[in-house]
């Protein structure tokens, strides 16, 4: 099995993976890390794909791997406003749940005084 | 606090300007070994480079904060190689022949290093041995964590303090 | 040579992670960091080993930029946890 | 001379190996995590050392050498430095010195 | 022998991932996670993609940790009322099942790829010698899919826009984060002092020699923003107030240069964002140098998170 296929497996087990995460975990914050986990099993898929264009001297196609650069960066900067929304909500609040109902509660109960 | 002032009264007054330049040229080595090139925008940008970082050191490390001896730390670089030898050696026994004694605790080692860059130099050196990693300290004395407090774990750090006395100068002040 | 490069850098990442065990055992989360800190040292090396097998000079860089932020994170954590609680932080310390 | 480089490329890489297997084995076996703190900041310091060592005949210039060695000094000084500050936490909030 | 270890690390990789999916306290499962980040980075340069590899050690091994680390922290008093809420075990199982679906299409889909591959490097090299940069890499991104770095740029403000705008409205305008307390003796101190200016010689040359060679912008950018951080958690600089004009400029200059670029593009080549004859490499180094300043400080600016305290703090 060549580098590419294994990983590119591997990656497809990870989005999975990270899918199962953002389902089943009540904390956002382990929402946020499944999600990541996600994210990077669609790069490493990206980066396999990648792998295989290798040609003309190059160990991989250059394209898809810039635009994995671009990625990275991207998901970092989605990662880091999603958990500012968190400690936010966390700092309103004094919790983070999602529920609707246990949210609107507290949010009356701050917004009282 | 109460320190030795044969590890303060040493620290010759240096100048700003000839602390910045050692520094710049050393930072500037380092560039020179990261990007081994003569090309002229390499050597533009590595100027670049090692201005910043001087400039970055200076405010973060003023001259006043005490300094390296190079040459003397150097020198003394064969020794704590070996020591450091020996300490990764002194852990892989203790680990792998299970008849071995392990006796951890505390101990607190007065110092002759005032806190500051001096004292924290010598610390983290000295976590690199063998039997020692510093664990901060209590009311200014250094306390160690030891893997073994039957073994002579102060006397060796003095020892390794007058060692290190000669290529550490203190600072006047904390910083 | 490169094939025992190879393998070297094989066996040290199979050693580094069996100390993953204390990343699952713990028991408190200083361990976890210093099994994440034992595979950030592993990784290093490995980094090194291939890079050097391969021969592809920039590999180095990645070794060290991983370097530089080797204990990063432990340092962020254990800045965390102080700040957590300010009842026991520095007290006993520095005056 | 090329066999001999790659002979002490040999030892080297292996002695540097060994550490780490004990730095690990200290890891899951030492009983406190003070103690496990010793195995870490000293025994895969040295093995990365080694490694390093080792490597040194097999890459092509002095530069990449010197950069192997800066490799491993910042490794050594973010790994003791992490130690510490580590063992500190552990002494103000666990066991008394 | 790279079969066993290719084997190997993506046993370890899935193993880290399942931990942090499922591990039980939060800060743990961010401690499996940065050691992920560390081993993709190995599996990146398996994959030959060496200036992936440097963007994620950088990024997922330093940046991602830190972040994810302290709010991990933060947040440890909430996690035993999130677990009494976890989904029943119906919606687990349909959860399971429908990754396991999605598993199973992917892999189909990776398995049936086309042979040969289809690919654009011969593109890129045959294009490359016009832009006079020797990385395909950063051709691609400076000059090929230009727009797609300077729209990154643009997110990448967005995003620090949004992290700013969740300030509470008396310290609108204030330092973004906590206060540090300064430690002199502590070692924080000591690492902050020390290793910043090696930090910052190794970040430009990152972003250097990322013309010709593995290395740029994104990843010089993150060495800085990591080092200025750490000076910051050692409380020897705080942040600075949010309302600065200096910074406000700073952070927009980057986009702006690149801009221009385009718009000079467009008057003199014919199209926004493509280079008049013989200036390429010049202009992409003129937006090189502009974006290094603006992505050092919004990457460092955005793990600081919204401003919590007024300017005087």
């Amino acid at each position: 099995m060549t580098a590419g296929t294994l990983f590119g497996l591997c990656a497809a087990a990870l989005i999975g993976l990270g899918l199962f995460g953002l389902i089943v975990n009540p904390h956002p914050l382990r929402k946020i890390l499944s999600f990541n986990v996600f994210g990077s099993g669609v790069f490493l898929l990206f980066g396999a794909i990648a792998h295989r264009g290798a040609a003309a001297g190059m160990g991989g196609d250059p394209v898809p791997q810039a635009l994995l650069i671009t990625g990275i960066v991207v998901a970092f900067s989605a990662t880091a406003l999603a958990v500012a929304l968190l400690l936010r909500l966390f700092d309103q609040t004094g919790s983070v749940t999602l529920s609707s109902d246990v949210a609107a509660k507290a949010g009356n109960d701050t917004g009282a005084h | 606090m109460n320190s030795d002032p044969s590890f303060t009264s040493t620290a010759r007054p240096e100048s700003l300007l000839a602390t910045a330049l050692w520094r710049g040229m050393a930072f500037f080595l380092l560039w020179m070994l990261l990007m081994p090139s003569l090309k002229r925008g390499d050597l533009v940008v590595g100027v670049l480079a090692s201005v910043g970082a001087t400039w970055v050191s200076l405010r973060l490390l003023p001259p006043s904060s005490g300094c390296l001896r190079f040459g003397r730390l150097l020198a003394l670089l064969p020794h704590f190689v070996w020591e450091s030898v020996l300490a990764g050696v002194d852990v892989a026994r203790r680990a792998l022949l299970p008849g071995l004694p392990l006796r951890p605790g505390f101990v607190t080692c007065p110092l002759g290093f005032p806190p500051g860059f001096a004292r924290n130099t010598f610390a983290t050196i000295t976590t690199l041995l063998p039997g020692s990693v510093a664990a901060g300290e209590v009311d200014g004395v250094m306390v160690y964590h030891c893997i073994d407090t039957s073994s002579p774990v102060v006397e060796q750090l003095w020892k390794e303090e007058r060692l290190l006395a000669r290529a550490l100068v203190a600072g006047r002040h904390h910083g | 040579m490169a094939e025992f490069l190879v393998g070297a850098a094989a066996f040290i990442l199979g050693m580094v992670a069996l100390g993953l065990v204390r990343l699952l055992r713990g028991p408190g989360d200083a361990d976890r960091i210093m099994s994440a800190q034992l595979l950030g040292t592993g990784g290093i090396a490995a980094v090194l080993l291939l890079g050097t097998a391969t021969g592809e000079r920039a590999t180095l860089d990645v070794a060290l930029t991983l370097a530089l932020l080797a204990a990063f994170a432990a340092f962020a954590f254990v800045k965390a946890k102080l700040a957590q609680t300010p009842g026991e932080s520095r007290a006993a310390d520095s005056q | 001379m090329k066999l001999f480089l790659d002979l002490w490329t040999v030892v080297a890489v292996v002695a540097g190996a060994f550490f780490f297997f004990a730095g690990t084995v200290g890891l899951l076996r030492f009983p406190d995590s003070l103690t496990r703190l010793h195995a870490l900041s000293k025994a895969d310091n040295l093995g990365l050392g080694l490694v390093v060592l080792g490597l040194l005949p097999q890459v092509d210039s002095v530069s990449a050498g010197l950069k192997l060695v800066g490799i491993w000094l910042l490794v050594l000084l973010s790994g003791a430095t992490a130690a510490q500050w580590i063992a500190r936490t552990f002494r103000q909030s666990g066991t008394d010195p | 022998m790279i079969e066993i270890l290719n084997f190997g690390l993506a046993a370890l990789i899935l193993g880290l991932a399942v931990w942090a999916v499922v591990a039980r306290e939060a800060p743990a499962a961010v401690v499996g996670f940065i050691v992920y980040g560390l081993l993709l980075t190995l599996v990146w340069l398996q994959l030959q993609g060496i200036d992936v590899a440097l963007t994620e050690a950088a990024i997922g091994g330093g940046l991602t940790g830190v972040l994810l680390i302290n709010a991990a922290v933060r947040l440890r008093s909430t996690e035993s009322t999130a677990r009494a809420q976890r989904p029943s075990a119906s919606t687990r199982w349909l959860a399971a099942a429908l990754s396991a679906t999605v598993t199973g299409a992917l892999a189909i889909c990776v398995l049936a790829l086309p042979e040969p591959a289809p690919t654009l490097a011969p593109e890129v090299l045959a294009n490359i010698a016009v832009t006079e940069v020797g990385n395909p890499i950063t051709a691609v991104l400076l000059a090929f899919r230009a727009m797609d770095t300077l729209l990154e740029a643009i997110v990448l403000l967005f995003a620090l826009i949004g992290v700013w705008s969740l300030a509470p409205d008396r310290a609108w305008g204030g330092r973004p984060g906590l206060l540090q307390q300064a430690d002199p003796n502590g070692m924080l101190d000591y690492v902050a002092r020390v290793l910043p200016p090696i930090g910052i010689v190794a970040g430009i040359y990152i972003f250097w020699i990322g013309a010709d060679y593995p290395g740029g912008k994104f990843q010089g950018a993150t060495l800085l923003a990591a080092m200025w951080l750490l000076v910051m958690m050692a409380g020897l600089a705080d942040a600075p107030p949010i309302s600065r004009s200096w910074l406000r400029w700073l952070l927009v200059a980057g986009p702006l240069a690149f801009i221009a670029v385009g718009v000079v593009g467009a008057v003199t080549a014919g199209a926004f964002l493509s280079y008049p004859h013989g200036f390429a490499k010049t202009l992409i180094l003129v937006i090189e140098f502009a974006l290094m300043p603006t992505l050092t400080l919004i990457l460092g600016l955005i793990l600081l998170g919204a401003p919590l305290r007024g300017e005087a703090a």
